[in-house]
């Protein structure tokens, strides 16, 4: 309905190779300084030039979980992004486009939209050039929207100021005319308008799930990243790349991901906290090594940013279908964590909490994320990415001290209670050891005794029970006494949390039950949190409800219906309030 | 006991020096002596190898703790369970990508690869490539026995044509990986072979590709008495000679070490077959690495929240 | 107790280097020769020379289905292989040896044991020469059992035939002399001696499971074998290679695993029954190139001959700790078959089936064996593993004949009812196609079209639920109507079947349920079966229970004890009945 | 329909002829086009590369159902989606490896790998270095724009020292390799370059590849317009020169090739750089090959009792 909305969304189209990625994210950098909330999508194919692109934006004065439907204004920057958005708007949604597209502009209102033609070419290259096209676009939008004028130019001075002043002047000079443009010809004519702004806060970041997680991973302390390049997950190491220099990571684009994960081993090995990022076909070539560090004990943090699969899949797009592949990768039976943050905060937290987990418990991290969270845009408040609520916890590390005063000679896979093994570095004469992937003593050499063997087994599998204890039990978001739960694990749920007022509509009062930390697995919690579920609808990104297969495995529970998809969007909370009605047999 | 807030590896952060000071007086070989007897065959060319690379680090006063030995798996990978350093035996075929990990993380540590020609040149071939135009200061041993050993005697890159094993009963029809010839067109900058026959040798080659700061590739003719009848001690012994011996031959021309690396057959030339000066080591190049090691941060620093006002600033 | 055996059990040890394995496969031989069952299990490690292996044989009237403790006659090649394998003897067991060795005799005896020292090496020496030790040691053991001559002796000449009339001369001399020792020296005085002997029928073989299943693949139609050596896997490479010119099977050792994978992908694609033989570590390196078998449909058969894991973990030893990985390798979702065969006429249905099925429903096919398997010996019937069971089946493959008749273009992965589509190889000019790993339409070629995407994923995945049909239900061996079941999959359904007279013995009447087929799960009979079982006990090779598991999650059921062992060694029947019992409360 | 217990595979065992018979004519140009335009960027060397392709086969007379083009995964390894012809784009680095499979399961086609240097040179080094050893009649075209592509710019085992990429933001300070000399250390036995901004030459140098029998590596300059902003058309064109204007270089000989193998920078040697005839390719060696190939095989040949007669009797 047109009117007053809690929040507006707006969507950016053009071709690959048009800039559709970065005006989308000037747009929500823009309202972001303006005072709005922001949740921000972008929509890519596996190709430099040619073939639609776009980017789903929604400012709130609330904070926004996730994007959302139906979309209030386009901004077309083809013909063909009218075709292929017409079905996903809003009634009376406005549409801004060039004028030289030629559309049929009575037709475009006969069917219920807004058509908001403007000369964007001409005023890019009367006032600038032709390259400043987008400029012009989006100033045009935020004329529309009316949003401040000064908010977009002070953005324009900081983007383009690195290019010098004739850039700067060029792409001001731009943005006002189209601004002007669109308030001249089509002021108040929008039925929507942006929403009330979010009181007046700290002001806040716009950043990447993949962004959060890197700022996570400085503040924990990583100090080395070897990866090779794969979507979704190769903004990391280019960050990481760009920010060598001014953290101290050392990072390596190494020859494959073999490389890239033994160096980290190695690294691990002598004391580095090392991480590779890298998306499911990376983690395959990755899955030996992962063995490695498990049976020697390296602590090792391993992203896999997931995308469409199998094999090549969808390269750019998101699923969750590696859950059960990285609870089991790699040969024989090792300790091994694996976290799935589900928002951009838990992105940022899985940063440095990976790096305590695998010092703490001297075995590989899993941190599994997908090209949803790792590529939406989400506004922050700073102190959510601040290293403030960061601490930096290593294990049983010892340090020169505690090896000066060692009284027997040292062994590095000493049997213990909790499974954990004082570790030492490389590097002192007290603590010259040895280590193997066969299995091996507590000195770290090749064993074939029975007994032993046994002994080893168990004390390595014994810190998973240790791990356990710390491992975080599902989140319930909504009320605690819901008719029906939506259980989820990872990004999945900011459009779980989304829906829910969406169901409430529809009469059902749900909630959602989030898991984050996966393996160990919080039995004791999560048994808890089941028994107070009534009815379960499992929502999944991927085709076999991997999840669900694993809560059955782990707790005997089975789930009252699933709603999965695996067509490589993201849900949004009207498909999932729409699936979910499905399932329990409410009619959409 | 160990402090769990404790954000500084072993050694805190003396860059200038080698880890963790240094034991008085100077190492001698039993320095190096464990415990543990090889598992080899007797008469293995491996024995050969361990013995001189004892003595090469004794010849270069290394102590243990200096020294990272990292593997891969085979019969020669067993190396670091019979010599008192720091050993890492890793996985087929990636040792010298962990050893470079580890280099980059701690420079400090002299770091020796030691594995098998399956293992280094096979299934580790990706990894032998790249190392050489990386450029890591890396001493790479490779324990070259033509054949897969550990395996119990299947034909290996370097088995010659004709060879017969189980995996080629009808001989070899591959082309062998010639080491030096690839390590040359790879880039490599320091090229060695030497022979496990030739102890003496072999502890003069190790210790210079030790001392060569970059990637230096020593590949040992190693004879496996077990599975490989007939590149046997005798069949090398009849045909190495020193290029050494060879006063017009120029270790640091390309030509002369194209000539010589791709000499294999009757004639087996061993020394130093190429020598390139003056390429700084990949990790003195890495610019994360000039304010000190990895291993040697102190990870408290990151908490600093003048850091994080910078980085926030890109995001507003 | 002495007296009149079941069966008769004979270990030989001594030091690896020193022949053990070929003197128990000798002797295995002989024994089947001589007209019994047979069954044995080497027991080596990771090294050429030194270090202690032994060879256990088990010799009966009847099919024997696993090695069984306790043993009655030791053949010691060292000194140390007694003190080994004392603890493991039957009372007045005999422990023949070399008179070299100084033993203390009385002692022995003392000890309960019954020293039959012999001048093996003498004998050697005088007959032969110093290398025919072990015959001396085989031909004495014969002679203490009783074993007709003429049967060593054939097989010795048979044997040693192609090294020339000296090489067998020496030998049959060394035996003779050997045997007569034996005999003069000991005639009656172990208190064991062997089984009646099976009624007379058709001259048996006496296989290892690597072999069987290289009949089975030969007689399945494998034309082409990539693999890199591994442990427990290279016999099939090496059986293979040595029979490449008589059989017509392409072997390739290849660079890698990833190249030997793919290599078999790229024959699969052309048409060849390709497969790759390896253990968990290759496998690992497998993982990526599954998926691309999986998502572009390529018949291919992969060998998971498991080992001690993880990681380099126990090379030569036994384990069943792959199941999960196996069931999840590779990112994101597709159809995949898995099957564990657990004898050794199972293993060589497997050869066979495996191609048949992967053909059919053009994926990926992992037999999944083990250490246990593939190294032991079995005596069979010679029709156990004979081209007469066999059926080729190459599913929907088009002929040059289809092709010529096609109407319209040709569509390798059409949409379909069953979810197979019509399978033409490339070279004929009516069936020119294109295959990608990313998501791609019925053509082949590349898509990111939202719904093509998800009819194609559900194209895929329906060929699962067609495959479901055909996969077995779990066999149940006993009494129908036990009060406890064993549960077990592969090879522990040997020991595991053994050990049922064991349980009646102290009053447990029980019966084994064994899977084979994995996955596809065979969800009908598998609920039937469970359906009946009263008290169920999940025995399995590993560390996690990862078949009990795998279970709770295909069908909520919930084993009442969990038998398990990751020593290395596999399970005896002795030991599955102490563990059961012990589950079940009853004092051993 | 499909007959299920049908055992032979299209074309049955007609060993002696190419697979299926031959349309009548000679295929065009546009035999070879399909209905997919290229999503690569206008002005991509990759076009040039494709064209040239399609002129060659029409140059050899080959038909679209003889051909196997394999690729891997980036920008130029989309080859095969836009060329009618079979086509298998793998995963990313091991085309070789899918493509040597093929030739031995049916030595018939003509296999044809085409791919980027991340893929040929980074990823799938190892298949690189053992296919030049290995020899088996496949020709390779790299499509090298000495950067990553598809990943949108990070630096490749082919960036010249100094290139900032997003992964080198300090410029890259690892030696490139040079896939001419690293094919001639490991004994490739056709080793050509060319360039996707003279369409001509590479027509005749893929041709001579398509015809050589062995391995055949084409190592392409291919500007990639989008991200590699330095070396361009311009910065080759001004820079490549065939070696076959010169009279007195001997492509047969090792030491010419290793000499202009190894010139990269102001002058760009391209044409046949080395050419060895006289090697059988692998698949002519292999025994199981001799009575044809694996997809022509009858497989209820298999069935017969006395084969298993015989392979019975290592059993008693
Ligand atoms: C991924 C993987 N594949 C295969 C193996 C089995 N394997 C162990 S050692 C070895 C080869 C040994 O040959 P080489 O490296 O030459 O060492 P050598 O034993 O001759 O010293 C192989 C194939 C393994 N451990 N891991
Ligand atoms: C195992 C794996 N790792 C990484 C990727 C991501 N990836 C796709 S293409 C590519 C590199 C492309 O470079 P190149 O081979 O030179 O081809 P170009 O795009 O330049 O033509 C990479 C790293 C992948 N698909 N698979
Ligand atoms: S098998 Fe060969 S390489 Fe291995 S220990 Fe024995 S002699 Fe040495
Ligand atoms: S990004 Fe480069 S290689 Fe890829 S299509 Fe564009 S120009 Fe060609
Ligand atoms: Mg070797
Ligand atoms: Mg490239």
């Amino acid at each position: 309905m047109p009117g007053a909305q809690a929040d507006i969304r707006i969507t950016i189209g053009g071709d690959a190779g048009q800039g559709v990625e970065s005006s989308g994210a000037m747009l929500s950098q823009a309202l972001a300084r303006g005072g709005w909330h922001v949740f921000s999508v972008p929509d890519y194919r596996s190709r430099i030039r040619g073939g639609h692109n776009f980017f789903q934006i929604r400012a709130a004065g609330r904070p926004c979980l996730s994007h959302s439907d139906p979309v209030h204004l386009l901004l077309a920057l083809t013909r063909e992004t009218i075709d292929v958005h017409v079905a996903n708007l809003a009634p009376g949604a406005g549409v801004i486009y060039d004028d030289g597209f030629r559309l049929d502009a009575p037709e475009l209102e006969s069917r219920g939209m807004l058509p908001l033609s403007m000369p964007l070419a001409k005023i890019a290259e009367q006032h600038g050039n032709k390259l400043m096209l987008n400029t012009a676009a989006l100033a045009a939008a935020a004329g529309i929207l009316d949003l401040p004028l000064d908010v977009l130019e002070s953005l324009l001075r900081d983007t383009f100021g690195a290019k010098g002043t004739k850039v700067v002047e060029g792409n001001l000079h731009v943005a006002r005319a189209a601004y002007r443009f669109a308030k001249e010809r089509y002021s108040g004519r929008l039925p929507y308008s942006l929403p009330p702004k979010a009181g007046p806060g700290a002001e806040r970041l716009v950043l990447s799930g993949n962004e959060a997680f890197c700022l996570g991973a400085v503040a924990g302390g990583c100090t080395f990243v070897a990866a090779y390049p794969m979507t979704p997950a190769t903004p990391i190491l280019e960050w990481m790349a760009a920010h060598e220099r001014d953290v101290g990571v050392v990072t390596k684009h190494a020859e494959d991901e073999i490389a890239a994960i033994c160096m980290a081993v190695g690294a691990g090995f002598v004391g580095a906290r090392a991480m590779v990022p890298t998306s499911g076909g990376g983690l395959s070539l990755m899955t030996e090594a992962l063995g490695m560090a498990g049976m020697c004990e390296v602590p090792v943090v391993v992203v896999n940013v997931q995308r469409g699969g199998p094999s090549t899949g969808l390269p750019t797009r998101t699923e969750q279908g590696d859950l059960l592949f990285m609870l089991h990768a790699a040969q024989g039976e090792f300790p091994r964590i694996v976290l799935a943050p589900g928002t951009h905060e838990q992105y940022f937290e899985a940063g440095w909490r990976a790096f305590n987990l695998a010092e703490k418990y001297q075995c590989p991290v899993i941190v599994l994320s997908d090209q949803f969270l790792a590529a939406s845009r989400r506004s922050l408040e700073k102190t959510a990415v601040s290293p403030e609520s960061v601490t930096i916890d290593r294990g049983q590390l010892l340090t020169a001290e505690d090896l000066e005063r060692l009284e027997k000679p040292y062994r590095r896979y000493a049997m213990t209670a909790s499974g954990v093994s004082p570790r030492a570095l490389p590097g002192h004469p007290q603590a010259v050891f040895t280590a193997t992937t066969d299995e091996h003593g507590e000195d770290g050499h090749i064993t074939e005794d029975m007994d032993l063997r046994v002994n080893m087994m168990d004390k390595r599998m014994r810190k998973l029970e240790t791990a356990a204890a710390e491992m975080r039990g599902p989140a319930v978001y909504g009320p605690k006494d819901a008719e029906l739960t939506i259980i989820c694990w990872g990004s999945t749920v900011g459009p779980a949390r989304e829906s829910l007022p969406l169901l409430l509509d529809r009469g059902v009062r749900a909630n959602v039950l989030h898991f984050t930390d996966i393996w160990p697995f919080p039995q004791a919690p999560a048994e808890r949190a089941l028994h107070a579920v009534r009815r379960a609808v499992c929502v999944e990104q991927n085709h076999t409800g991997q999840f669900g297969r694993f809560l059955r495995m782990m707790t005997g529970f089975t789930a009252d219906g699933h709603v999965r998809k695996y067509d490589g969007r993201p849900f949004s909370p009207q498909q999932i309030a729409a699936g979910v009605l499905k399932e329990v047999g409410v009619r959409a | 006991m160990p402090d769990a807030e404790s954000a500084k590896a072993p050694g805190g952060s003396r860059r200038d020096k080698r880890p963790n000071g240094r034991p008085a007086g100077r190492p001698e070989v039993k320095t190096y002596a464990t415990a543990y007897k090889p598992t080899w065959c007797p008469g293995c060319g491996d024995f050969g190898i361990l013995a001189a690379l004892k003595a090469a680090l004794v010849d270069l006063e290394i102590w243990p703790h200096e020294v990272l030995i990292v593997s891969g798996i085979g019969c020669g990978s067993k190396l670091p369970q019979y010599i008192h350093a720091n050993g890492f035996m890793t996985i087929h075929g990636r040792p010298l990508a962990v050893a470079t990990g580890a280099k980059l993380a701690n420079p400090e540590l002299h770091v020796i690869v030691v594995n098998g020609d399956g293992d280094g040149y096979g299934i580790g071939g990706n990894h032998f490539l790249h190392t050489c135009r990386r450029n890591p200061d890396i001493t790479h041993i490779v324990e070259n026995n033509q054949i897969y050993a550990l395996t119990k005697g299947q034909y290996s890159p370097t088995s010659d044509p004709g060879f017969r094993t189980t995996t080629s009963p009808d001989g070899v029809f591959e082309l062998p990986v010639n080491p030096v010839a690839v390590a040359l067109a790879a880039g490599a900058t320091f090229i060695a072979r030497s022979f496990a026959g030739e102890p003496k040798h072999l502890q003069r080659i190790i210790a210079q590709a030790v001392r060569h700061p970059g990637y230096a590739l020593v590949d040992v003719l190693q004879p496996c008495i077990a599975f490989n009848k007939v590149n046997t001690y005798n069949w090398y012994a009849e045909r190495v000679y020193d290029v050494a011996a060879d006063d017009t031959y120029d270790p640091t021309s390309l030509r002369d070490a194209w000539e010589r690396g791709t000499e294999w057959g009757d004639r087996i030339p061993i020394g130093i077959l190429y020598r390139k000066e003056g390429v700084p080591p990949y990790e003195t190049r890495v610019a994360a690495l000039r304010d000190g090691a990895p291993v040697h941060r102190d990870l408290r620093a990151r908490l600093d929240p003048a850091l994080f006002q910078r980085l926030h600033r890109e995001f507003v």
